[in-house]
């Protein structure tokens, strides 16, 4: 017998919710970025929470897809950064407040 | 155990396969070309991608109009009107921003098939967001169609605000494509399935007695689509990418995506979740209005022009949740009709932006445009068009927008849902006419030079016009292609 | 008789339309002749038709010309009613409006607007005719606007004085007041008898309840204290004369001015109906009378002396139809338009002679020089005074009688004013022709000239009718006198007690010596002085401060409110509303725009808590 | 209570799971040389693989640590340290004002909203697998998850396609760029 | 019944003019020679139609030239014209009002673009009177804003972007509620008659409605049209906008653009929700003599004349207002015709102005005085018109205001009442500005003034004559328009009776 699926899940909304506040708070767009991927980690456990509990391999399958998404979203995220960082040296998202109102 | 692959019905493929494989021939093209590749050849490309597409679409019509609505690869993917319908919207704005980026290239100095490339495959993904009928597949077409915006908001190295841009609106966008995901993994979790014909099927032979799962995930998904199309509290991402990022991207997003991410909405909404109706519609009231007032009244402020679009753009998705709000099938149809629309009008007007704005895409100020419409009575009258059919002036297609999303609220019983959001318009109507009032303002002494007008961009600026007008006097055909899409997809 | 009455009627216009369309060229003598000759025409024809009338059984034509209004329930031919009442009026108006054009063709020789004032002059006299021909009260309103319309025209002639424009625009603003009245009047009448034709509204009369009939005849007396210069608006009528001076012996004093009594005359059987309202009537009649008669004792100038005498008599006029005596009231109109018309004439030849000046204390001795202005000025001033046998001594006795019948305190009222008259009419006429010679500065020393035959003839044709136009009524020819012509169109009112002979004898030597007590009085004080403040009280000479009253409650009041209105409540309060919503608008946008701060993680921050808040409202939906 | 009802294993691989998971996660957020960061995500990312191996995800384990440790966490480090490491500054210190307590209670109430709404929903509502079949471990997982991959999921499946053609080509044309402007400079 | 043709043709003529105009824009006063030539022909097909208009084409059944042909199916939206006693009149007026303001506007002869927008507006307003069908009315209603927008805008005076923008925006937002009402009443008739959306206005006003239902629609359909009157106290666009317009614009705005506001009110608000009146007609008619009375206290104040005309015009539209919702035939019928005598007296009053203007550079009541001495037949001009417009008898404006009021009468007293006030009060302020302008004795450069010119004598022609010919005989337009409005008010009774 198993945990029951409930704590999987608070376990994944505070997870998610952790990366959420993070995203607020940090203000380094790299780790922002690594909280975005905590989130996405909530998601993927709650999705094979949900793969437990239904008995459905539909929701292991999504985190495949997840994954893939976060990888390719690391990748041009990434880029991104780097491109920024080259213009203005620096990750901090505050510094960027050039458009506005 | 063996495999059985699921049957695949290629013609509902056939314009994601046309769109996608065209930026796959780019991609290789400009990797085996030993010099960057011609701009032209880059055109011609994805205009034949677009009237391939365009051809199919009619096919597929033909198809759907014999044969009603089916879903093919594993019920995956549907094919029914109202995806033909956002196919060719899609299409259509792919092809008039190729246009303008084809010019635009050429000035900006951004060579090679990179950017037709993102822009092929941002659209590959609004394609599939718009015929996709799994939730997980709704995410996939979003992150491709969101990926290729992020890199293409940044494509301007000219100019800081390019890469500021796309740091926003990727750090902005991955957090609303993690609650998107999250949403859709407890819709999962409610439904026991993301694909939203089984979705419906569960809601539809369940009564479900504690909702609160499902609502946590729809609240989730709401949240999702309701960054994607910029309805406001989640809009903020919107001014300053629109200004940021190049102009004739900041078309692409408008038009685009509110395409692709407005027809999901309604398909995740309306058809899958259509049960819970009264659950949404409190929220979607609430988010018609703040979207509505907000992007009216903050477009009031503005004195660059894109950050002026961008907040008509919100007010235009305040209408078109307008059609999403009421969850009905007229609903559906006015919405429809409503990105249909304003989809090309958009795109062409960020193609006169993309003029004026010049060599570095940096004259974007109102004031430059002082006596356009007198000095260039073709081009600003032009303008003049495509902004007085978003501001639903009548015998522009814009008018009908609104009216037909407006009499879906009125049929369902929203009168002062209706009386908020015209009068949102009466306000944006101030910033619209703003804009017009200088253009055709006496010049001033120094005589700004003559906005130089290429022949791609001038057509994309022409098409944008005639479908404002001619739709706009004639109306009916698009209508009713609109009415039956939606007949075609709601039973 | 329709074709007469309709010609009567165009004959004025024609020449108007004649007159505007000759060509600027043509010579004074033209336009002169033309336009006199067309209302000398107007007059044969009416002199034709009264002894048609004469001749007739009935004594009433209906002329219908053409449907002008038809509307639903409404319908306002434009029609004529020819009767008793309605050719006594065109008679005399013709009569002294031909006598007059033709004065005028002399006085305002070399006017630069020469011709222009010809056409007003006919169109007023076709106005006029409309007024009293009129068969139902709307074209009577039609007339009652025109001649206020061509009386706007004429006082302003001489619109590059500030003072003239303004009494211009003064008189037509009273007028319109009045107006207000004659239209509610209509409103009433209509919305209960579906009918404004005279004839039907008479004959419906009697379903009108006794508060309608009385604020008909309110509304009706408001109409004629406004064009008859009555109280409370009388004092147009002195500013109006402004205008060249024929035109105020023809509009001020002869015909417009009566068209009040006409019209309150011609509603008799409504008037007929209150009491109350007749009494009222009679009141103001009697209280103008004898505050228009004080205030023309303190005048210096000669128009204003004989524009308050005008107002006066209108006074006894109102209050003779107040008392229900319309016959004696129509008797002095026709009496009042013949001398009166011949002081104002006169009037205008002493003015002519003195290169237009009007001050009385500049004047005097003149009846050396003025051979016939002098006697009939003489004449007029016998009659107005109420000396037999001239026509005002008849006519004023016959109202007096008929106030004395019906109210003591009325007759009192109108004796006293008779002296006044009597008084401020001999000053005048003292300090004129009488005295030492005060007015060679005036005339650079040199002597005045007698005007020309155009402007004396008809000074001696009006003479000659101010003399003997008392026979029209006598008391003792009762028969085929001027009352019994007309008391077939007369509303009834039952006197209150017969007079007998004796009462009337006392009655007569009571006017009588109220003529010779005023006359007497002027004499002693005038003849030796030619100002004096102890006989000219600043009161009076102010009007009783009237025009100060209306300029201190309504005039200065409602200019501050329309001021306020339009520099204030306009811009401020209701536009002031639309500029909160605007600048509600863009303070949000202000607002807002701070929210929109370029941080990423404020709009990070604003989606979380909207995703907040759709969380918090499911929950809550959840229970 | 808790042990009666469960096994203790279950229980202990349950705790070990949450501890690496927040304690990553807690990390990621305190930390200020993004290196730290970036390992604390490890943390967290092998702790999640925990909770899937719990949950009969044997394969889905494989390719977190894989995939997420080994290849995107790498990523990352690499990123961090081609930047340099101590641009971190000030991080400490929150600039916009009221941004921290409102980004907690924004965040706390969305999170226990949601936990309230599974909660009022006893946690799951879903139909149960058509197949009715309970989930295999091991191979049988594999398996199963391939099938799911090539039929259900076959449409997204080669949807990625293009999602992943974006992300070289997009990760492409950021490097470019790059170097192309380098030389015109 | 006669042929539609004729309407299509007053739609299509103008946009024709407005096309040759922007075409001949090359050669020398060549758009103008064009908008001048649509002009005629559009006024003299006029005239052909309103000679020929049918009142009793079948029974009761009022309107002639009448065709409908859906154009789009799921808008409802349809192309539904017909002439009837009620649009007759506008007809003409929109045709005559064209002709003036472009005979105004000759100081503009050489913008085509200015001609154009002229005509433009003239077609869309056109539309709008011969709509029968609710949406295709709004879409012409609203269609207006755009030319008048830009005539404002382009040409207009010193403020004109200021007065552009408030009276577009002010408009817009008044219509608003119009659409939304329209499509309700639609759609509440479409549930209950099924078939397909219809907004043609003979199947709207069989709908029934409840009553809080219907006051509701009432003041949504109202708010609009007292905007555009405008009906106090939405009208603080329209000094604005009329005194910064160009002479053509101030014409077409005041004399034409206001009766679309008294129009709708008449055939959209009182036609399509009666049953309303119970409840609303204290109030608008409350607002109508308020309306009077404070135009006319604020024109008195004013220190320019087009802002005098522009009051004086918030005081005709009260007026105006007062008859159409009066319930009574006879002052439904003196709107009407005020609705044209005030069109024909306000563009006298606006080309007078643009006149005094082209001279003086000004129209400030302060820089002008003692006009009459050098400009004789100037000053007689404004007489006439200003004798019209203060309801002189024997001039148009008489016969209308006397309809208005003594039909209100019958069935309103007390508003009727203290409406009469406004004959006074229209007096007092036109005859002071009079004096103040005309009067006096003129000096500095107001002494030398040129008299009207041959050219501007021949404008003001047409406006004298009809000032004139409709104050002596009336009863011809009367007749033309009873039937349609004797209808209408029976309509309306049965509707309001309990």
């Amino acid at each position: 017998m198993n945990v029951p699926a409930a704590w999987y899940l608070v376990l994944a909304a505070v997870l998610f919710g952790i990366g959420a506040y993070g995203l607020l708070t940090r203000r380094s767009a790299l780790i922002m970025f690594m909280c975005v991927e905590l989130m996405l980690n909530a998601v993927n456990l709650t999705f094979v929470t949900f793969a437990r509990t239904l008995s459905d391999i539909g929701g292991q399958a999504s985190v495949f897809f997840v994954m893939v998404v976060a990888a390719a979203e690391v990748t041009v995220g990434l880029g991104i950064v780097v491109a920024v960082f080259r213009r203005r040296h620096s990750t901090s998202v505050d510094e960027l407040t050039e458009m506005k109102g | 155990m063996s495999l059985t692959i699921p049957s695949i019905h290629y013609l509902a493929l056939l314009p994601v396969l046309t769109i996608f494989g065209a930026a796959v021939v780019l991609t290789v093209l400009s990797a085996l070309a030993r010099r960057p590749l011609r701009p032209a050849a880059s055109l011609a490309v994805v205009l034949a991608a677009c009237v391939a597409v365009l051809v199919e679409g009619f096919v597929q019509w033909s198809y759907v109009a014999d044969h009603g609505a089916t879903t093919t690869v594993a019920h995956a993917v549907v094919l029914d009107g109202f995806a033909v319908v956002g196919t060719v919207a899609v299409a259509l704005a792919l092809a008039l921003s190729a246009l303008v980026v084809y010019d635009w290239g050429e000035r900006a100095r951004v060579f090679g098939a990179e950017v037709p490339v993102l822009a092929l495959a941002s659209s590959a993904g609004a394609l599939l967001m718009v015929q996709a009928n799994d939730l997980i597949v709704v995410f996939l077409g979003l992150e491709t169609l969101s990926l290729g915006l992020y890199v293409l908001a940044g494509v301007d190295r000219h100019r800081t605000g390019s890469s500021e841009a796309a740091l926003k609106y990727f750090l902005l966008g991955s957090f609303a494509s993690a609650i998107f995901i999250y949403g859709v993994a407890l819709v999962y979790g409610a439904t026991g399935s993301t694909n939203l014909s089984s979705i419906a099927y569960f809601l539809g032979t369940n009564v479900v007695l504690r909702p609160g799962l499902l609502y946590a995930g729809g609240a989730l998904l709401l949240v999702g689509f309701g960054f994607k199309v910029a309805a406001v509290p989640f809009h903020q991402w919107s001014p300053d990418v629109y200004q940021g990022s190049p102009t004739p991207v900041t078309g692409m997003m408008a038009s685009i995506v509110k395409v692709g991410a407005f027809l999901a909405l309604v398909r995740v909404l309306v058809s899958a979740l259509g049960t819970q109706l009264d659950t949404w519609r409190p929220i979607l009231y609430a988010l018609v209005i703040a979207t509505c007032v907000v992007g009216a009244v903050l477009g009031l402020a503005q004195r660059d022009v894109k950050r002026l679009l961008a907040y008509s753009s919100i007010n235009q998705a305040g209408f078109m949740l307008l059609g999403v709000w009421t969850g009905s099938a007229a609903g559906a149809a006015g919405t429809l009709f409503y990105v249909l629309t304003y989809a090309p009008v958009v795109v062409a007007t960020f193609a006169v932006v993309t003029l004026v704005g010049g060599v570095g895409d940096t004259r974007h100020a109102i004031d430059g445009y002082r006596g356009l419409a007198r000095r260039q009575p073709w081009l600003g009258g032009a303008l003049v068009v495509l902004l007085l059919s978003q501001l639903g002036a009548p015998l522009t297609v814009g008018f009908y927008a609104k009216y037909a999303v407006l009499s879906a609220t009125l049929r369902s019983g929203g009168g002062a849902l209706a009386l908020v959001a015209l009068l949102s318009a009466a306000i944006a109507a101030a910033f619209y006419l703003r804009w017009v009032m200088v253009l055709v303002a006496e010049e001033t002494e120094d005589g700004a030079e003559r906005v130089a007008v290429p022949r791609a961009t001038g057509l994309a600026i022409l098409v944008g016009v005639a479908v404002a007008v001619v739709f706009g006097v004639w109306p009916g055909p698009v209508a009713a292609w609109a009415q039956h899409a939606t007949l075609l997809f709601l039973p | 008789m329709a074709a007469l009455a309709t010609l009567i009627l165009l004959l004025p216009l024609a020449g108007a339309l004649l007159a505007m369309s000759v060509p600027r060229r043509a010579s004074e003598r033209a336009v002169g002749s033309l336009t006199t000759g067309v209302v000398g025409a107007s007059f044969v024809l009416a002199v034709a038709a009264f002894l048609v009338l004469l001749h007739h059984q009935h004594r009433e034509f209906s002329v219908h010309l053409f449907t002008w209004i038809s509307v639903g329930s409404l319908h306002v031919p434009a029609s004529l009613l020819v009767d008793p009442l309605s050719i006594t009026m065109a008679l005399f108006v013709t009569g002294i409006s031909a006598l007059i054009h033709l004065y005028s063709t002399g006085y305002m020789h070399g006017e630069r607007d020469f011709r222009k004032f010809f056409v007003y002059l006919n169109l007023f006299v076709f106005s006029m005719l409309v007024l009293v021909l009129s068969g139902t009260l709307v074209m009577t309103f039609v007339g009652w606007e025109g001649v206020g319309a061509c009386s706007y025209w004429l006082v302003s002639y001489y619109f590059d004085r500030d003072s003239a424009a303004s009494a211009g625009k003064k008189a037509f603003l009273y007028n319109r007041v009045g107006d207000v009245g004659l239209l509610l009047a209509m409103f009433l009448l209509f919305s209960r008898l579906h009918t404004l034709s005279y004839l039907s509204v008479f004959s419906r009369a009697g379903q009108l309840s006794p508060t309608v009939a009385t604020l008909v005849v309110l509304a009706l007396l408001l109409a004629a204290t406004g064009k008859s210069a009555q109280i409370p608006l009388f004092n147009w009528l002195p500013d109006a004369m402004e205008g060249p001076t024929p035109v105020s012996a023809l509009i001020h004093a002869a015909t417009m001015v009566t068209a009040g009594v006409y019209l309150l005359v011609r509603m008799s059987p409504v008037l007929a109906l209150s009491s109350s309202g007749r009494l009222t009537i009679a009141v103001i009649g009697g209280v103008t009378a004898f505050v228009a008669a004080t205030v023309a004792t303190a005048q210096r100038d000669i128009k204003k002396v004989l524009a308050f005498s005008t107002v006066s008599q209108i006074g006894y006029m109102v209050l003779a139809v107040g008392v229900g005596a319309y016959g004696a009231a129509i008797f002095l109109m026709v009496a009042h338009a013949f001398y009166k018309a011949l002081l104002f004439l006169g009037a205008g030849s002493v003015i002519h002679s003195l290169h237009g000046e009007q001050d009385l204390g500049r004047m005097g001795g003149l009846a050396r020089y003025l051979p016939l202005t002098y006697p009939t000025f003489l004449v007029a001033w016998l009659a107005i005074a109420g000396i037999p046998p001239f026509a005002g001594f008849f006519a004023k006795g016959d109202v007096l009688t008929n106030a004395y019948l019906h109210d003591k305190f009325l007759w009192a009222l109108g004796v006293v004013t008779a002296v006044l008259t009597a008084y401020y009419m001999s000053r005048l006429f003292v300090l004129c022709f009488r005295g030492e010679e005060r007015f060679r500065g005036v005339t650079h020393g040199a002597d005045p000239h007698e005007s020309p035959w155009v402007m004396t003839l008809p000074l001696v044709v009006l003479a000659v009718l101010a003399a003997l136009g008392g026979v029209i009524d006598l008391p003792w020819a009762h028969g085929r006198s001027l009352a019994t012509f007309l008391h077939p169109v007369l509303g009834y009112v039952a006197p209150v007690v017969g007079a007998t002979t004796a009462t009337q004898w006392t009655l007569a030597a009571v006017d009588v010596a109220a003529a010779v007590v005023g006359l007497a009085a002027a004499y002693s004080v005038w003849s030796s002085r030619s100002s004096d403040s102890r006989y000219e009280w600043p009161f009076l000479a102010r009007v009783w401060h009237w025009d100060d009253a209306y300029d201190t409650v309504i005039g200065r009041p409602l200019t501050r409110v329309a001021g306020v209105a339009e520099a204030v409540v306009e811009p401020r309060v209701i536009d002031g509303a639309v500029a909160a919503v605007a600048g509600a608008a863009r303070h949000g946008a202000l607002g807002l725009r701070k929210a929109q701060s370029g941080f990423v993680r404020h709009y990070a921050l604003a989606t979380a808590l909207g995703l907040c808040v759709v969380v918090v409202y499911l929950v809550a939906r959840v229970g | 209570m808790i042990a009666t009802a469960y096994a203790v294993p279950s229980i202990l691989v349950f705790v070990t799971a949450a501890v690496l998971i927040v304690v990553g996660a807690l990390g990621v957020l305190a930390v200020r040389n993004p290196v730290h960061a970036a390992l604390s995500l490890i943390l967290t990312l092998f702790g999640v693989a925990v909770a899937f191996i719990a949950q009969s995800a044997d394969f889905l384990a494989a390719v977190q640590v894989i995939v997420y440790a080994g290849a995107i966490v790498v990523l990352f480090l690499f990123v961090i340290m081609f930047l340099g490491v101590g641009f971190s500054r000030h991080d400490h210190v929150e600039p916009l004002v009221g941004q921290r307590p409102l980004a907690a209670l924004g965040v706390a109430v969305t999170v226990g909203g949601i936990i309230a709404l599974l909660a009022s929903s006893h946690w799951v509502t879903g139909a149960t697998s058509a197949s009715g079949s309970s989930l295999a471990t091991g191979t049988g997982n594999v398996h199963q998850l391939g099938t799911a991959v090539f039929t259900t999921y076959l449409y997204a499946f080669e949807a990625t396609a293009a999602l992943l053609v974006i992300a070289v080509v997009g990760a492409v044309i950021l490097a470019r760029r790059e170097r192309a402007t380098e030389e015109a400079e | 019944m006669h042929s539609s043709w004729y309407l299509a043709a007053l739609l299509v003529v103008p946009l024709l003019g407005a096309l040759g105009a922007l075409l001949a824009a090359r050669t020398r006063d060549g758009a103008y020679r064009v908008a001048v030539g649509a002009s005629i022909v559009e006024l003299a097909l006029t005239l052909v139609v309103a000679f020929l208009y049918d009142p009793h084409v079948a029974g009761a059944h009022t309107l002639d030239f009448a065709t409908r042909h859906v154009l789009a199916a799921p808008f409802g939206l349809a192309y539904d014209v017909g002439l009837d006693g009620i649009s007759l009149l506008l007809v003409v007026l929109t045709s005559l009002v064209l002709c003036l303001a472009l005979l105004g506007a000759r100081d503009r002869r050489r913008e085509p673009a200015f001609v154009a927008w002229l005509l433009v507006l003239t077609a869309c307003t056109m539309g709008s009177f011969l709509a029968q069908d609710g949406l295709e009315f709004f879409v012409f209603f609203e269609l207006t804003l755009v030319p008048s927008y830009f005539i404002v805008a382009e040409w207009g005076g010193a403020e004109r972007a200021r007065a552009a923008l408030k009276f577009f925006v002010y408009t817009f937002t008044g219509s608003a509620a119009l659409l939304v009402g329209l499509i309700y009443l639609a759609v509440a008739h479409q549930n209950q008659v099924g078939g397909p959306l219809t907004f043609a206005f003979g199947a709207l006003a069989a709908t029934t409605l409840s009553h809080g239902t219907a006051v509701w629609l009432f003041v949504a359909f109202a708010v609009a049209f007292a905007v555009k009157s405008p009906i106090w106290p939405l009208h603080t666009w329209s000094p604005l906008a009329y005194a910064e317009a160009p002479t053509g614009g101030s014409i077409e705005l005041s004399a034409l653009l206001a009766k679309l506001g008294s129009y709708g009110l008449l055939r959209v608000a009182v036609g399509l929700v009666p049953l309303a009146l119970v409840d609303v007609r204290p109030v608008v008619l409350t607002l109508a003599v308020v309306g009077i009375l404070y135009g006319s206290l604020v024109a008195c104040a004013t220190p320019d004349l087009k802002r005098l005309v522009a009051y004086s015009s918030l005081a005709q539209m009260g007026f105006i207002t007062l008859g159409v919702m009066s319930g009574s035939a006879i002052a439904t019928e003196g709107a009407l015709l005020l609705m044209f005598n005030h069109g024909v007296i306000t563009a006298g009053f606006f080309l007078l102005i643009g006149f005094v203007e082209r001279r003086r550079a000004s129209y400030q009541i302060r820089d002008l005085a003692g006009l009459q001495g050098p400009a004789p037949v100037l000053a007689a001009l404004f007489t006439v018109v200003m004798m019209a417009s203060i309801g002189l008898p024997g001039l148009s404006g008489f016969v209308s205001e006397y309809l208005i009021l003594i039909g209100t009468f019958t069935t309103h007293a007390w508003w009727a009442a203290f409406a009469t006030l406004g004959v006074l009060a229209s007096a007092a302020y036109l005859l002071w500005a009079f004096q103040r302008v005309f009067h006096g004795r003129a000096q500095g450069p107001n002494e030398h003034l040129e008299d009207a010119r041959r050219a501007e004598r021949w404008v003001m022609v047409p406006v004298v004559v009809l000032v004139v010919a409709l104050g002596v005989f009336p009863q011809p337009v009367l007749n033309r328009i009873a039937p349609s409005v004797h209808q209408l008010v029976a309509h309306e009774i049965a509707a309001v009776r309990p």
